[in-house]
């Protein structure tokens, strides 16, 4: 699977070290991987996430189109439910024959990723679990319903 | 009859309502005070698929996921 | 060691674990490691380097440095002598509070190193090395002593 | 005196000359035909500080490092 939903914190040494494991034969010159790791701050003790399957699946299958039309490679980790602070919650990768295919895939992936795929964030402070609307983001096309006639 | 669905922290059951078009589902949500003020800031897929169109024609069964903002990673 | 020169192929399962382990409770949220791999081209057995070790350290210092003022760091490990294909020669890192700033950081950073390390790369075809002339780049300022007077 | 060092591919050993500046260094090198055709894709340090001055000033046991094209990873 080349996109995999975790309950709870990822374990970012296993999944790089699986993901090389799985690719590094293949011919690829550049692996980049993005590691996740939820920062200390505002006083949370640690985010949690719903994710909607369906169309973060749908989502990452026409990123890996395009990938696939450069010759790259995605993969993706990522938790639901909480994940304590210093633990990850999200790792993406690209895997590449070119350096800079590689360099410009990781970073417009990551940025199309934070804007578009669905995705809830929650602080989770005293136990409870606050949704960071501040921090998200409308989806493309956002907006919709709101329109009059 | 179609469903609406609401995705993330939008804390709202499911509601079915009878509909022929996503304009129909607009009207229908805008007389909604707990529901409206979110209108402007969701994202809309008609059986899983995302959609820009309010003339989207709905069928019998179809499913409409209300998306709103979001923050992964 | 910020910068490690090591004799022969990485090992990219063990340094990426390695620095993972010793920077995931420093409260940066970004972790983005890039791995160069030998890719099996033009009939190649291996890749191999040379490097001028104290220029090298002195490029890596001033780029540690801009990392340091967007509150990011740089991490680096690179093979010196021969490394086969589909091994490792050389891994990057950048660690940052914001994925943006990771993000440039490890571009720019790869970039450059690409242009302006202090790195000489051979192939070695049938046990022959042979300097890869065709893909390597003047640095910075080259050519000054062809300038006449 | 002052030695001059070439780096990565070039097949030459050190050389020692007397010079006072880069520009006498430019000279000497531009004479040579096994070196000279180096000359335009050389980066040039002085006692390992990169340098892009002519008129850099060379003092008795200086090392003159010349850096052909490069291309790690």
């Amino acid at each position: 699977m080349m996109l995999e939903i975790i309950d709870g914190p990822l374990s970012p040494k296993e999944i790089l070290a699986q993901w090389y494991d799985e690719e590094y034969e293949a011919n690829y010159g550049a692996f980049i991987p993005f590691v996740g790791i939820v920062r200390e701050e505002d006083g949370i003790e640690a985010l949690s996430f719903d994710i909607y399957e369906p169309i973060l699946k749908n989502w990452f299958d026409s990123w890996q189109e395009k990938a696939r039309q450069r010759g790259a490679k995605l993969r993706m980790a990522h938790s639901k439910g909480d994940v304590r602070v210093h633990e990850s919650s999200y790792i993406a990768a690209v895997l590449s024959p070119q350096r800079r295919a590689a360099l410009e895939l990781i970073d417009a992936f990551v940025e199309d990723f934070k804007a578009n795929a669905p995705i809830w964030k929650y602080d989770v402070i005293q136990g409870e679990r606050i949704y960071a609307k501040k921090r998200s983001t409308p989806m493309n096309g956002a907006g919709l319903l709101a329109k009059k006639d | 009859m179609i469903t609406i669905e609401f995705l993330g922290p939008i804390a709202q059951e499911d509601i079915t309502i009878e509909a022929n078009s996503l304009q129909d589902v607009a009207d229908f949500l805008q007389k909604d005070p707990k529901l409206s003020p979110w209108l402007d800031s969701l994202a809309i897929a008609i059986n899983d698929k995302l959609t820009d169109s309010l003339d989207a024609p709905l069928n019998d069964g179809d499913r409409v996921s209300l998306l709103p903002p979001v923050c992964g990673g």
